[in-house]
């Protein structure tokens, strides 16, 4: 089997470490190569060594292809986890299918990423879509209003947010998909899309935007006195720097992600002690939610590869990923794999910025 | 005559200098001095190397051996600005104007080194005087002007910084017959009156020779000759090949086959 | 230095100079043609894969070189006809159109849609045409999302396989064949590159980069030689498009990017602009210094097990080496190159300081 | 009154792609060249400020901590003429951008190593602060900007055109040789001139990062402001400015009243609109090269 | 019918006329010069011949065509080559290159053979070499012929230009300045140039020149333009003893390289 030794099993990582989304991928990386080296130190899985080569294509196709080429057919690896990045996902698959390399937990919330189902493809969280749906619609009970609308970026992300906001409008009484603005990553005023938004009613906006983009949205709202919309973020905008913005510019922002926030669960030893480890190794203030992300990932292959026992191939992990079935109290949620389910953690945490913090509102 | 010796103040003096392109080297281990309230004046036929020579002076071209001297100091290794303070000025060949600035304001770059207002003032009314014409056109871009008027603006831009020593390369280059004469006598009025000191290339040798006090001849990169201006004037070379003068003027056919003068 | 007596116009017009560089380019034709015997006896095509890519690089970097190194109009749009010509040959091989009628056909089509759209612009020089051509890269994304039906837009679409009269070519399962053809299509953009600089077409394209008011005066229409230019330009971009979404397998939206437009014009900058060896030199360099620092890593780390993961740091030590590039060889590769030769031609008899850079001055770029 | 307020805030926003048009135009005005890392620049001066400034960094007072980034972003401006343009003198613009791309990725890769990549917001005094009046709302921040860029624009402008070192910048751009000739220390004004537009790029920074927070990516913004340029014709003062407030009002106004998707291709489209009609930008500084 | 008929042509530069109801004829086989002081609107008449400019009135006629319904790249088709005052040679290339390029009008191929180079543009391509072997041969460019231009000093690349104009095999061909920055020597070459491109080749010429030394060698008649406005036209000897020309243009002194000048 390619990647594995009697001592050693090769993981890689297609990844971003200098572009968009390296507010992502950089603490990721770095938290899953933290649990693995907790591994190796405690003399590994079945005798293996876990290495973790990560690759960083800066979300630019070129590069991933290079770095692609590299992991798979250069370094050889057993399998991946964490690749960032949608079209950087699927273009793998062709690859990876064809070498029987599993793909886990890619930092992509993209439907492509267990749907069509595929026995080497593994989601860590619930998809953007679904995520979105259940926020909305949660969203929309709780204020008693109706008009929905989406402010996106013309990616694959923004597509799903789009999507699974019409969806859910769609499908339930009452709900109405009014309308719609997109936006480029150096998009730095809103007045004119916010305006719109209100001048066409809108109560609940899905977001999928940049961060920054995001902030700038939140205090632009504030400012013009559009109290009667209500945002919501989806995985991607469940950022810790979203709460900790100066001046409660972020306050009242909504997130539906896939797991609850850290800082509100600080009483935990597991995560006082994952909180320690990472900021002693990377000197950052807190990990946010790229490090959580990785940190649950990594920790799921670690199970799976243990579940899968020291006859290690493509095979066993898929047996040993399936068998998964636990909860990651850092994340705070419970993470589910079967011979029909390749999404881990299918629930999805509502939370809201309260104090400069996020507060866990509800989860399903 | 012996000009060394009536005329002791050295302003410029080279000594065994090269200067390359790349591969190929343009001067040749040229030594020249030039004397305080001189005119000397430069010779030489096509790719000779003299606008390599003054460029090399004005530093705006290294040379790879060798030392040019200005009253004492060696000015090689500097940066051109820096030669210009010292009070070389170099009016180029092929003009080199500010295309896009006015001609009042190519002029008053000709005096970026100066701080005297009224010095500069009045530098810009005689400048204007020799060329009315520049005058009329204070507001025109530079770059409009016919071939000729960006010829007298590089003259005119040139005297602006009050030089010690002027290098001037074909100040003639596109001037009527009417003009080229009166550049001249400029040059003998500002040498005599302003004691600027010239250095000057010209392909109109009779002119330059009538004009200086000194000459020099450069084939291929090298001195060949070198004398006072009349006895160059004089001679038979000098005569045949820079002057025109020949003697079987009326067999043109014959003429047109003779081997062109070197002296390798 | 070598004395070439030529006794006939021939020699003038020949493909080489003289006998030794017929035979030095043939030994590198060779070299070429057997380099995946090398990865066949290591049985790893890893590396042939990213040679692979480094000649489809190649062609779009001739593509362009053509265009801001011959023609004198620079680019910083030529991803856009990658895009064209690689969601080309997407459609028309969904159509069932043969990929060998397919791939040349989307080529010439993006040549043709490259030349449509630079028309209005060819009046534009220098900064101006470079930011025509960016803005026409920042709207790339936004067309393909427009054009969805036919791109896939945003959610992107699978590039199908190379289908030769029956023979499948996938870049990952049969790398050996996919080499050799791109290979094929590169030599022969070579080849067609170089007859166009040894007749008219060419030399009306340095004309116009050297002097528009001389290429007139001499009957050249500026209009219609730029056009050319850009059609010729455009059609290898696209062909190396098409060629780029066969190795990438799926494109979306944002693969060609401003970046990817970016990327070329650094490639023949570093290269030799004016070149065609610039187009190789520099989509080596372009193409090698990621792999080489990605390797490096992964061996720090496996060797001596030290760890380097600072985040962006491939793309900062890329750019450093660019500038050491830029700074050490401002004329590019093949200067240095033409230096390395002259040295040997001229031995013993190289002076060091026979390179030395002169003082250079800069005239405007504003009165044309 | 909405409108009204669209407008504000548009030109305010205008104002910030001026300012940073105003740093790659004063570059090209004395050195044609073109720098592509000018919007790094300013992301760079917007972090040096938040590192001067904010709590968990240095902490000091804003105020002081303004005048103290802009003189860094000018040191640095300086030194990158010095350290690497210098040795480029004379060659091809083409290098020099190539060389302006590189060092945007370096500086990307410094900011993203020091401050992270995660967004941050620059403390400032006036922060979230408004004037208010008869329904419209203008941010301090939006007040300073407007202000600021007009001021700038306006200094420069006479920089340029009156004094006798902004004479030789114009000499410097159009002829090296020639400037040198007329004793001008051309690589001197070089270094002089990338040093202001390092200080320009530090108060369009910190004017940016105060209306809202700043990552490493935000350089990005320099392609607008490079259409910016172009459409008010690069290399014109009072142009940079004019293609910013058009790009910054038109850019609100179709994503108002426009289909979605609009707003983001409208700069480019209006830059290659104005290009072919203008093939020199609004104030054209281009001429016809007579023979 | 002459080769060349201006008629009543006048441009202007804003508020400057800088040609005023200027005609004037060029004949068959005949060296006609155009002098005047600088700024008297000469380099202009060629820009206006060269259609550089559109005059705002007047006609323009080159062998009984209507030389203003064309555009500048179209001129050379008819048979008008130039030179360029301040020298305007692609300076990337070689002497041999330059030269081919001049050849521009005469090529018969189009992008595509060139591209697969067909037997027909290799044919083409050869031709072409031969005729520029006979300038470089004529003007003795040998030792220049693979030189870069950028290399090349001034007066090499003047006769280079005349090369490249040459090569074009014009009916008319365009002087700016011929011998400007010419050594004596090299003028006296360019007067012998000149005399046989007009009685061997038969081709006409029209040249601007400030030495009259030159002009009076080899031009028939002589205009003198001053302001924008003809002065005077006819022999050399008769426009060079004209008043207005002595006052305007010649001065007193005897300016010319070669020596030979006031007939
Ligand atoms: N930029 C250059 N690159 C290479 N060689 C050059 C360059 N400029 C000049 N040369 C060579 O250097 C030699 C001297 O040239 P230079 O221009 O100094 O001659 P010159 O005496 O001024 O001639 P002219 O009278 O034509 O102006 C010539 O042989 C020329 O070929
Ligand atoms: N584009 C332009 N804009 C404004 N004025 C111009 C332009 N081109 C030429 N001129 C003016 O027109 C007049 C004629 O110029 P032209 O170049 O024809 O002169 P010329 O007779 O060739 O002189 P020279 O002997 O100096 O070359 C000059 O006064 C010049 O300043
Ligand atoms: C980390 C994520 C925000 C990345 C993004 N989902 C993408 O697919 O491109
Ligand atoms: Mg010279
Ligand atoms: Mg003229």
């Amino acid at each position: 089997e390619q990647g594995v030794t009697d001592t050693e099993v090769l993981i890689g990582s297609n990844n971003d470490l200098s572009g968009p989304f390296a507010a992502f991928g950089a603490p990721a990386t770095k938290a899953a190569q933290l649990v693995f080296d907790e591994v190796n130190e405690a003399g590994g899985i079945h005798g293996r060594k876990i290495r973790f080569v990560v690759e960083d294509h800066a979300y630019q196709m070129p590069k991933a292809i290079q770095g692609m080429n590299k992991l798979i057919n250069g370094d050889k690896v057993f399998a991946m986890l964490l690749s960032l990045g949608t079209p950087m996902n699927i273009a793998a698959f062709k690859l990876q299918d064809a070498k029987n390399i599993p793909n886990v937990s890619p930092l992509s919330a993209a439907r492509q990423m267990a749907e069509p189902f595929s026995p080497l493809h593994y989601a860590g969280t619930a998809t953007y879509y679904e995520q979105i749906r259940v926020g909305v619609k949660y969203l929309a009970e709780q204020k008693g209003v109706g008009n929905v609308c989406a402010m996106y970026l013309p990616t694959d992300f923004g597509k799903d947010i789009k999507e699974g906001a019409e969806s859910i409008s769609a499908e339930t009484d009452g709900l109405t998909y009014v309308t719609e603005t997109t936006h480029k990553p150096d998009d730095a005023d809103f007045v004119g899309a916010l305006q719109k938004l209100s001048a066409e009613g809108c109560e609940i906006v899905a977001l999928a935007l940049g961060v920054r983009q995001a902030i700038t949205v939140s205090g632009t709202a504030k400012k013009l006195g559009l109290s009667g919309m209500s945002f919501i973020n989806s995985s991607a905008g469940f950022h810790t720097v979203m709460a900790k913005v100066p001046g409660g510019v972020t306050e009242g922002m909504y997130a539906a992600a896939g797991w609850a926030d850290l800082l509100s669960r600080m009483d935990k030893p597991e995560v006082q002690k994952f909180f320690a480890r990472y900021t002693e190794a990377t000197g950052e203030q807190l990990p946010g939610s790229g490090a959580l992300l990785g940190h649950s990932a990594a920790e799921t292959l670690v199970k799976a590869l243990e579940a899968a026992g020291p006859d290690l191939n493509a095979k066993s992990f898929q047996m040993g990923m399936e068998s998964l079935n636990y909860e990651d109290v850092v994340s705070g949620n419970t993470v589910t794999y079967s011979a029909t389910d390749h999404q881990g953690a299918d629930e999805v945490v509502i939370s809201v910025i309260k104090d400069g913090n996020w507060m866990e509102l509800a989860r399903q | 005559m012996n000009t060394q010796n009536t005329k002791p103040d050295v302003v410029l003096q080279i000594d065994n200098l090269e200067s390359y392109y790349g591969p190929i080297m343009a001067i040749r281990g040229v030594s020249l001095k030039v004397h305080e309230g001189q005119i000397v004046t430069v010779l030489g036929a096509n790719g000779a190397g003299k606008t390599t020579l003054l460029k090399t002076i004005s530093g705006v071209m290294d040379p790879e051996k060798g030392t040019v001297t200005m009253e004492g100091t060696d000015i090689q290794s500097m940066e051109p600005d820096a030669i210009v303070r010292r009070g070389i000025v170099h009016v180029p060949e092929g003009r080199e104007i500010f295309p896009l600035m006015t001609v009042a304001e190519n002029i008053a770059m000709g005096a970026y080194t100066r701080k005297d207002r009224s010095g500069i003032a009045a530098d810009e009314e005689m400048v204007y005087s020799y060329f009315p014409i520049l005058k009329d056109r204070r507001n025109q871009r530079a770059g409009t002007l016919s071939g000729g008027q960006q010829q007298m603006l590089a003259i005119g831009r040139g005297l602006m910084s009050h030089p010690k020593l002027m290098l001037l390369d074909e100040p003639s280059l596109g001037l009527s017959p009417l003009l080229t004469q009166e550049i001249f006598e400029i040059i003998v009025r500002l040498n005599k009156e302003q004691k600027v000191t010239m250095m000057l290339v010209e392909q109109n040798a009779k002119v330059a020779l009538d004009a200086a006090d000194y000459g020099y001849v450069m084939e291929l990169g090298r001195i060949v000759m070198n004398d006072a201006a009349d006895v160059l004037a004089a001679s038979k070379d000098i005569q045949e090949f820079y002057l025109g003068v020949s003697q079987d003027e009326n067999q043109r056919g014959q003429r047109r086959w003779k081997q062109r003068k070197t002296w390798r | 230095m070598r004395f070439v007596f030529k006794t006939s116009y021939d020699a003038d017009i020949s493909l080489f100079k003289h006998r030794a560089q017929a035979v030095w380019y043939g030994l590198l034709l060779l070299l070429v043609l057997a380099t995946p015997l090398y990865f066949v006896v290591i049985g790893d095509a890893y590396l042939l894969g990213e040679i692979t890519g480094i000649l489809i690089l190649a062609i779009a970097g001739m593509g362009l070189m053509l265009l801001t190194g011959h023609t004198g109009l620079p680019s910083l749009g030529h991803a856009t006809f990658m895009a064209f010509g690689c969601y080309l040959n997407i459609n028309l091989l969904g159509a069932g159109v043969p990929w060998l009628i397919a791939f040349p056909l989307s080529g010439l089509i993006a040549g043709g849609l490259g030349t449509m759209i630079a028309l209005p612009v060819l009046r534009l020089h220098g900064v101006y045409l470079a930011l025509a051509t960016l803005a026409m890269s920042m709207l790339t994304s936004d067309f393909v999302v427009i054009a969805e039906p036919w791109t896939g837009g945003i959610a992107g679409a699978a590039v199908p396989d190379i289908n030769i009269l029956g023979m499948e070519i996938n870049r990952y399962s049969t790398p050996y064949k996919f080499y050799y053809l791109v290979l094929f299509v590169t030599i022969l953009i070579v080849w067609f590159y170089r007859n166009l600089l040894r007749t008219p077409t060419g030399r009306s394209f340095t004309a116009v980069r050297d002097s528009e008011i001389s290429a007139r005066a001499m009957g050249i229409n500026l209009t219609r030689t730029k056009a050319m230019s850009f059609f010729l330009s455009a059609t290898a971009a696209g062909l190396a498009g098409a060629l780029f979404g066969h190795s990438a397998g799926y494109v979306t939206n944002e693969t060609f990017d401003l970046v990817m437009s970016i990327t070329l014009l650094l490639m023949i900058v570093i290269g030799g602009l004016g070149f065609i060896h610039g187009a190789f030199f520099g989509a080596i360099v372009v193409g090698i210094i990621p792999v080489a620092i990605a390797n490096g890593r992964t061996f720090l780390s496996t060797t001596f097990d030290v760890n380097i993961n600072v985040p962006g740091l491939e793309s900062a030590l890329f750019a450093f080496i660019l500038i050491c590039f830029i700074l050490f060889e401002p004329m590019g590769l093949y200067g240095r190159w033409l230096k390395i030769r002259t040295y040997f031609e001229l031995f013993p008899f190289y002076r060091k300081d026979m390179f030395k850079r002169q003082k250079s001055y800069l005239k405007t770029d504003r009165v044309q | 009154m909405d409108f009204l307020q669209l407008i504000i805030s548009g030109l305010a926003n205008g104002c910030v792609y001026g300012l940073i048009a105003l740093g790659f135009v004063l570059i090209y005005k004395a050195t044609e060249a073109v720098n592509f890392a000018q919007g790094d620049f300013m992301m760079l001066g917007a972090f040096v400020c938040i590192g001067f400034t904010n709590h968990e960094y240095m902490g000091l007072n804003f105020w002081l901590a303004v005048p103290l980034s802009i003189l860094v972003m000018g040191g640095l401006g300086y030194l990158f003429n010095w350290g690497i343009l210098r040795h480029m003198f004379g060659q091809s613009q083409t290098s020099i951008v190539i060389l302006t791309i590189a060092m945007g990725f370096i500086i990307r890769f410094i900011a993203g190593a020091v401050w992270s990549h995660e967004p941050t917001s620059l403390e400032t005094p006036f922060a979230g602060q408004d004037i208010r009046s008869g329904g419209l709302v203008l941010g301090i921040d939006e007040v300073l900007i407007v202000v600021v860029t007009a001021f700038l624009t306006l200094v420069f402008f006479l920089f340029f055109s009156r004094t006798r070192i902004g004479l030789a910048m114009q000499a410097a751009s159009q002829n090296q040789l020639a400037a040198y000739y007329m004793g001008i220390p051309v690589r001197r004004i070089h270094s002089l001139v990338w040093g202001l537009s390092g200080m320009v790029a530090a108060v369009a920074g910190i004017l940016f990062a105060s209306k809202g927070a700043i990552d490493p990516s935000t350089g990005l913004l320099g392609i607008k402001a490079f259409a910016a340029a172009a459409i008010g014709g690069f290399g014109s003062l009072p142009g940079a400015l004019l293609g910013g407030l058009i790009i910054g009002l038109v850019e609100p106004l179709a994503s108002r009243y426009g289909p979605p998707g609009v707003s983001q291709i409208a700069p480019y489209a209006i830059l290659l609109l104005i290009l072919i009609f203008r093939p020199g930008g609004i104030f054209s500084q281009t001429q016809r090269k007579k023979v | 019918m002459s080769l060349l008929e201006i008629d009543n042509v006048t441009l202007r530069f804003g508020g400057l006329v800088a040609v005023d109801n200027v005609s004037l004829r060029v004949n068959e086989g005949e060296v006609f010069a155009l002098v005047g002081p600088n700024g008297a609107g000469k380099s202009t008449i060629f820009n206006l011949i060269s259609r550089f400019y559109d005059p705002a009135e007047g006609r323009i006629r080159f062998d009984g065509k209507d030389l203003l319904k064309h555009t500048a790249d179209q001129v050379p088709s008819f048979g008008i080559a130039r030179t360029f005052q301040n020298i305007e040679l692609f300076e990337q290339a070689t002497v041999l290159q330059n030269l081919l390029v001049g050849r521009h009008r005469h090529r018969k191929t189009g992008m595509l053979s060139n591209i697969v180079f067909s037997p027909k543009a290799y044919r083409e391509e050869l031709r072409h070499r031969e005729a520029v072997e006979e300038v470089i041969e004529f003007l003795n460019l040998q030792p220049y012929r693979d030189k870069m231009i950028g290399g090349l000093p001034y007066g090499v690349r003047k006769v280079v230009e005349l090369g490249r104009a040459l090569a074009s095999e014009p009916k008319l061909l365009l002087l700016d300045e011929p011998a400007s920055g010419l050594s004596v020597e090299e003028t006296q070459d360019m007067a012998f140039w000149i005399e046989d491109i007009q009685t061997q080749m038969g081709i006409s010429v029209m040249m601007v020149e400030h030495d009259m030394g030159l002009v009076s060698a080899v031009s028939g008649r002589v205009m003198a333009l001053s302001d924008g406005k003809e002065l005077a036209t006819g022999t050399a000897a008769e426009v060079q003893s004209h008043p207005a020309v002595i006052e305007a243009y010649l001065g007193t002194g005897e300016i010319s390289k070669t020596g030979t000048s006031r007939a």
